[in-house]
């Protein structure tokens, strides 16, 4: 008994290695691009699906035009596991540039496994689009070193400071509004930001702004970003009689925070950044009790930045049967940038590719994509914020739907036109707090 | 004046609500070999473990050689000269004996007097010649037996060329036949010499044992503790007679 | 005044979570020795089975509740006669047997459920309102399960068979199995209690947090934390080690919001510091002889 | 000349007497041989990069033998060394700008001085109190990390940092050889005199002190080498990955050290090695088969664990060799007589 079943595990080892070693991928009449991403999760899957859609209606047409031959998409999926473990991630990019040898990366999530992520695909000159990691150094590194650096694109989202000046405008129309509908003289804020380096430099910036847009700061705390339990945050929040509560939230401490700030009804609209929120799991993850939570977005139902938006997001919910997220920009990163470039290249080489894409202008799902250059004229692949690019949407959770709410009626400066997208909805006051203030 | 080898005094120490060892005070030279006995929790294993520093004392102060080793840490003490045995033996059971003890070999007080020594395996197994394990100087500790494990304790105390040893039971769960040879070992140790390259500094030595009669063969004089103090102090042949010895021993009916 | 009554109240509750867990956890190290990694995981495999019969089969969370308690615990003792009995004797072997265990588990989860943040319905919504200071009916629950658990063990332990057996054998191993106290058995029960705790942990708790695979590494250190400062294997300790770093973790969120998320590290300060003055912990075996 | 062929034939002696005797001896030749010969074979980036990753790994494994498996300082807070050996590697080469080879030996100064830290607090500790409080330390230091992101760069960590060679060859070249000298040298620590004190100490503690030895000596001692080493292995994993991030502080990263441990074989040193060596690209080559992948490991580990508990090289060891019941040398199994005192072999 004992032997037979050394015997299996023998032999259930000498398979799988035989099996590792021997799957090679083979010929090259394909285009080949790696989609790296935590697939466990729903970043991971976003990208992934993003992709997929991509390389379907690109195949369905029969591939893309390189020079004179018609070449198919070929996608290979590649776990990250970053979450856990950086380590795991750089070794599935190296896999995929040496074994599976793609011609193209996209993904990456987690800022510390993207570095060394970013370092290896640039030592492969390989052309590599971010698409989840905002963080800000990614694309310096292209300036500071740009014959190193330069295969890195950013796909999505835009860059961390101008989340910030998005999430700012968002705070002044929402106080706006809750001072003319509820009678208020002076609108408190706290700010509650999740303890994580993406969040460290937009507390001080809001600390400074937020006088300045003729409001209060009451307070700022910082719970971490996976605490399970923040009653005691509500608790002090409460106390301190903040009308809004400025959220800077990217992992699952914004669910809890939601759900327990809307089981206490707190009396405050949480308004800025919550990415679970952006989420169609989000209603029923807080059991229905984050209503009324405000964030910014980059896609909604039936929000349209653009003509192409409404064919992307509703094949998307068709295909896949959720809203897109951000890191589906996948999908705009290799159909509306990639694809477009190959063609016009009329080659893969990356060196000719690079030099084209960051100077193009692409019109993509989420609005117009520029590539920037910093105050020195260098080239930082980052993109343009704006009105007429990028400027993301704000949407609002209204009884079970992620509505948009934003921009309407919005200008970026005094002399701007005025925007408003098609598809936005008047902001929503939660009732408990009309009924606490309004008397 | 003349201090004494080992000098204790108004040693205390309290376990809980216990008073285990009660004000003790005595001094010994350094060629006597002293017997302490006396009933199971007289506090006699306590005093050795207060002598050695395994144990601190709530009071008292112990001198040896003119020098308070009270406070002072184990190995400290061990290195001034004082060695002990365990009751309870406790060899490091996964090594092989005579790694057991090179470890006494490599203290410090080992190594400065046998630095003429070049190899510590040798001094190591002159110990174990000396104890009369040495034939089985390459078996787990956890091989031996009760008895072999006693001699192992010795080796391992003689190793560090004590001028004072503490046994504690050497006699315990040993045949008659084992516990002859252990006394001589014993006696033959005191009298002190060259075993090998193993140098015996004729050590002093306090026995804790039950096995009076022979413990009476090997000992000058014999402290008998009770409820954690002295209740008698003297030589082996005034003990045997001392009334408040016999009453502790064998209860007050019988005396 | 009510920032007092806040840290109280949060300090109460946190207390309690870490309490459930940390007895759970030092009842199997006191009777089996098993240093129990895989416990939280145990506590996070119960939340996803109520997430499973409340979301997936539609019944009433109570049911989720009593399932999960149920197949966990008969899960953690064929957990344990697979892979933990066999391989008693080798305290290392049994330490990585019980992280692979979690990661199992974690995996396994991660399989079925992906890595989505989920969440399960409480069993009693809303809150009332103590001095101005909002409360979970479900906080008052988890604190309420406490005393109860506390209480049934006490009974368990003090009153029954069973629990003169547990004790015994977490006196000497040896000695109880000589006494003719078939000790496999008894710690095979002791885990099957040991993880039923934890599920019971999980069902309370889990309503008001979030539910993901990674979900049992926090409470898992803060459960350690809360261990060995009150002594390990003593069930008291547990119990006032919890509330300890409970109210610690309170203080630190009250008295200096912007360093919240630095509740974590002090409360394991707080554990060093205490093990510096005493190595055995609050109501540990006192070392200073010899073990 | 006539000296050259002596010493070879000196060579040749003790290699055809010493090591082709035992199969073991001649595994961990034919390791070494194979190890450094590797490139010679292959370029292949992947393989190169994650055998790299493995011999880093190696040398924290075996590091932590050496802390935990001999001196049964029970460390479940390996990370820590790990993480300060790659931080303050970091950090050195980011704002001091000094180039590796001088940042890694630093760098595990740092790690050393973290073993003196924690070292001393928990000299009083012991066993599963132990276990415990140091799984604190890493976590407590992340805190700090987290609470200094201007230095630190919070959960970013620091990056930007020198590369440790030119080329993927040389990172190789470099980690291997410092691989296997750590691991000959942490080997010839345990056989030496302060290796017994150190088994003595795992054994029983009161009675090293009772024979004279400085236990507290030697605990920091042991804490101090094992951190040394893991700190080495920090800074080279720092500089390859060009990257220092709180992930080397996680407690994952202090619990998979302790899986591969344990699954090797404690107090062996070649234990651990080898478990790393086998579970690192295990996990590796497991990525055909993506979703299940963390769990085949888990499994696998608890499976080879119900059947080999004392780990997996000593069971190994076990099977192609036997000790001779009479002078305790060790034969192949094959063999019916010891080969040096002819005694029967049962």
């Amino acid at each position: 008994m004992e032997r037979w079943e050394k015997r299996i595990f023998i032999l259930a080892m000498v398979f799988l290695f035989a099996v590792s070693t021997f799957t090679v991928a083979s010929g090259q009449d394909t285009i080949k691009i790696g989609v790296i991403g935590p697939m466990q999760f729903v970043q991971g899957i976003g990208q992934w699906n993003g992709a997929t859609m991509a390389a379907e209606e690109i195949n369905a047409k029969g591939g893309i035009q390189v020079g004179n031959k018609k070449m198919k998409i070929q996608l290979i999926k590649a776990d990250s596991n970053e979450f856990i473990n950086p380590t795991d991630a750089t070794n599935a990019m190296e896999r995929l540039i040496t074994r599976d040898k793609v011609d193209f990366i996209v993904g990456g999530f987690r800022t510390e496994a993207v570095m060394p992520m970013q370092d290896i695909a640039m030592e492969a000159k390989k052309i590599f689009f971010g698409v989840g990691a905002a963080h800000d150094e990614l694309c310096l590194r292209v300036a500071k070193n740009y014959n190193t650096y330069k295969y890195w694109f950013r796909g999505s989202p835009f860059n961390s400071t101008f989340l910030v000046r998005t999430s700012f405008v968002h705070l002044g129309t929402v106080g706006a509004i809750l001072k003319q509908s509820l009678n208020l003289p002076k609108i408190k804020v706290a700010i509650v930001a999740e303890k994580a380096m993406w969040a460290d430099p937009m507390i001080p910036a809001a600390e400074a702004v937020i006088p300045k847009m003729g409001m209060e700061v009451v307070g700022v705390w910082r719970p971490s970003d996976k605490a399970t339990d923040v009653t005691a945050e509500l608790s002090a929040i409460q106390r301190s009689e903040a009308h809004i509560i400025f959220t800077i939230f990217s992992a699952s401490v914004g669910i809890t925070f939601a759900r327990q700030a809307g089981e206490l009804k707190i009396p405050a609209m949480q308004v800025g950044i919550n990415v679970e929120a952006q989420k169609d799991g989000f209603w029923e993850a807080t059991q229905k009790m984050g209503n009324y939570v405000f964030t910014m977005n980059t896609y909604a139902r039936n929000v349209e930045q653009n003509e192409l938006t409404k064919p992307f997001v509703d094949t998307y919910i068709k295909r896949f049967g959720e809203t897109p997220a951000y890191t589906a920009d996948t999908y705009a990163v290799i159909v509306h940038r990639l694809a477009p470039a190959i063609e016009k290249v009329g080659s893969l080489d990356a060196d000719k590719l690079v030099a084209f894409i960051e100077n193009d202008v692409s019109k993509g799902p989420s609005g117009t994509v520029a590539y920037l250059k910093d105050a020195e004229g260098r080239h930082t692949h980052d993109q343009k914020w704006g009105p007429g690019y990028l400027t993301s949407v704000g949407v609002q959770w209204q009884d079970g739907k992620l509505v948009g709410v934003w921009p309407n009626k919005w200008k970026a400066t005094p002399e701007a036109p005025e925007i408003t997208y098609k598809g936005v909805m008047p902001v929503k006051i939660p009732p408990w707090m009309i009924e606490k203030y309004k008397k | 004046m003349t201090q004494s080898f080992l000098e204790i005094k108004g040693l205390t120490k309290n376990f809980g609500g216990l008073r285990a060892v009660n004000n003790i005070g005595f001094s010994m030279e350094r060629n006597q070999v002293l017997g302490l006995i006396g009933p199971n929790g007289a506090g006699k294993t306590t005093l050795l473990r207060l002598i050695t520093g395994i144990l601190k004392p709530d009071a008292g102060n112990v001198r040896f050689m003119g020098k308070e080793i009270v406070g002072r840490k184990t190995w400290d003490i061990v290195n001034m000269g004082i060695a002990c045995t365990f009751q309870n033996m406790r060899p490091f059971r996964r090594l092989p004996i005579i790694a057991n003890v090179m470890v006494s070999c490599l203290s410090p007080r080992a190594m400065k007097r046998g630095e003429w020594v070049k190899r510590l395996e040798a001094k190591a197994m002159d110990a174990l010649e000396f104890a009369g394990i040495s034939d089985m100087a390459r078996e787990k500790a956890s091989t031996l037996s009760q008895g072999d494990l006693k001699r192992l304790e010795v080796a391992r105390a003689v190793a560090t060329e004590p001028e004072l040893l503490l046994l504690d039971e050497p006699f315990g769960g040993l045949s008659p036949a084992e516990t002859d040879l252990m006394a001589i070992s014993i006696r033959r140790l005191h009298k002190g010499g060259r075993f090998g390259r193993l140098h015996s500094e004729g050590p002093a030595m306090i026995i804790v044992e039950h096995k009076l009669q022979w413990l009476m063969k090997i000992v000058d004089r014999i402290i008998v503790l009770n409820f954690g103090t002295i209740i008698a102090d003297g030589t082996p042949d005034e003990i045997i007679k001392n009334p408040r010895v016999i009453e502790a021993y064998l209860g007050q009916g019988d005396a | 005044m009510d920032l007092v009554l806040n840290i109280i109240i949060s300090g109460l509750i946190s207390g309690s979570v870490f309490a459930l867990l940390a007895i759970g956890f030092s009842l199997i190290f006191g009777v089996a020795r098993i240093v129990n990694i895989a416990h939280t995981a145990f506590y996070m495999v119960a939340a996803y089975c109520i997430y499973f019969v409340t979301h997936k089969m539609g019944s009433h969370p109570i049911w989720g509740m009593v399932a999960a308690i149920v197949l966990v615990t008969l899960l953690g003792i064929i957990c344990y006669k697979l892979f933990i009995n066999p391989i008693r004797e080798h305290e290392g072997a049994v330490l990585i047997a019980t992280i692979a265990l979690a990661m199992a588990f974690q995996e396994i989860m991660v399989l079925k459920f992906t890595g989505t943040f989920l969440s399960v319905p409480s069993l009693v919504k809303g809150y009332f309102a103590i001095l101005g200071v909002k409360v979970f009916y479900q906080q008052l629950l988890t604190f309420c399960v406490v005393l109860l658990v506390m209480a049934g063990l006490w009974i368990l332990l003090m009153k029954t068979k069973l629990g003169l057996a547990i004790r015994s054998t977490a006196q000497d191993r040896e000695v109880a199995n000589l006494m003719g106290i078939n000790e496999a058995r008894v710690a095979m029960l002791t885990m099957g209690i040991s993880v039923g705790l934890a599920a019971l942990t999980g069902a309370v708790v889990v309503p008001l947090t979030v539910l993901e695979p990674h979900m049992w590494l926090h409470p898992l250190i803060m459960m350690m934390a809360v261990v060995v400062l009150g002594g390990l294997g003593s069930l008291k300790g547990s119990f006032l080690g919890a509330y300890i770093l409970g109210f610690a973790e309170a203080l630190v969120v009250f008295l200096a919001p912007m360093g919240a998320f630095l509740k974590g590290s002090v409360a394991l300060s707080i554990m060093i510091l205490v093990l510096l003055i005493r190595p055995e912990g609050l109501f540990g075996v006192s070392f200073e002889e010899e073990r | 000349m006539d000296l050259f062929l002596f010493y070879l034939r000196k060579l040749f002696t003790i290699i055809k007497k010493e090591v082709f005797v035992l199969p073991s001896r001649i595994v961990v030749v034919l390791f070494f041989i194979l190890l450094l010969l590797l490139p010679v074979f292959t370029k292949d980036l992947y393989l190169l990069r994650i055998f790299t990753l493995t011999s880093i790994f190696a040398i924290l494994a075996a590091s932590w033998d050496l802390l935990s498996g001999f001196t049964g300082q029970m460390n479940f807070g390996h990370a820590l060394f790990f993480g300060v050996g790659a931080y303050s590697a970091a950090l050195l080469n980011k704002y001091a700008g000094i180039p590796p080879w001088g940042t890694i030996p630093l760098g595990a100064l740092g790690a050393v001085l973290s073993g003196l830290i924690i070292g001393i607090p928990c000299l009083r500790l012991r066993g599963t109190y132990l276990a415990l409080t140091t799984l604190a330390f890493p976590i407590i230091l992340m805190g700090i990390v987290f609470a200094l992101p201007d230095l630190t760069g919070g959960e970013l960590g620091i990056s930007g940092i020198a590369r440790l060679a030119g080329s993927r060859v040389t990172d190789y070249y470099i980690t291997v050889v410092v691989m296997l000298g750590l691991c000959t040298i942490m080997w010839k620590i345990t056989d030496s005199n302060t290796g017994i004190i150190f088994h003595a100490i795992r054994e029983d503690e009161l009675a090293v002190r009772a024979s004279g030895i400085n236990t507290t000596r030697y605990k920091l001692l042991a804490f101090c080498l094992s951190g040394f080493f893991a700190g080495i292995s920090g800074g080279l994993y720092a500089h390859f990955m060009r990257i220092a991030g709180p992930s080397t502080l996680e407690v994952s990263m202090s619990f998979q050290v302790v899986i591969w441990a344990i699954f090797g074989g404690i107090v062996t040193i070649y234990g651990p090695v080898g478990a790393v060596f086998i579970l690192f690209p295990l996990l590796e080559f497991l990525r055909f088969w993506q979703e299940l992948r963390m769990l085949m490991f888990a499994v696998v580990v608890l499976l080879i664990l119900l059947y080999m508990p004392d780990g997996l090289f000593r069971w190994l060891r076990d099977k192609i060799e036997k000790e001779c019941p009479r002078c305790k040398i060790r034969n192949v199994a094959m063999r019916h007589t010891c080969r040096v005192c002819t005694a029967q072999l049962d």
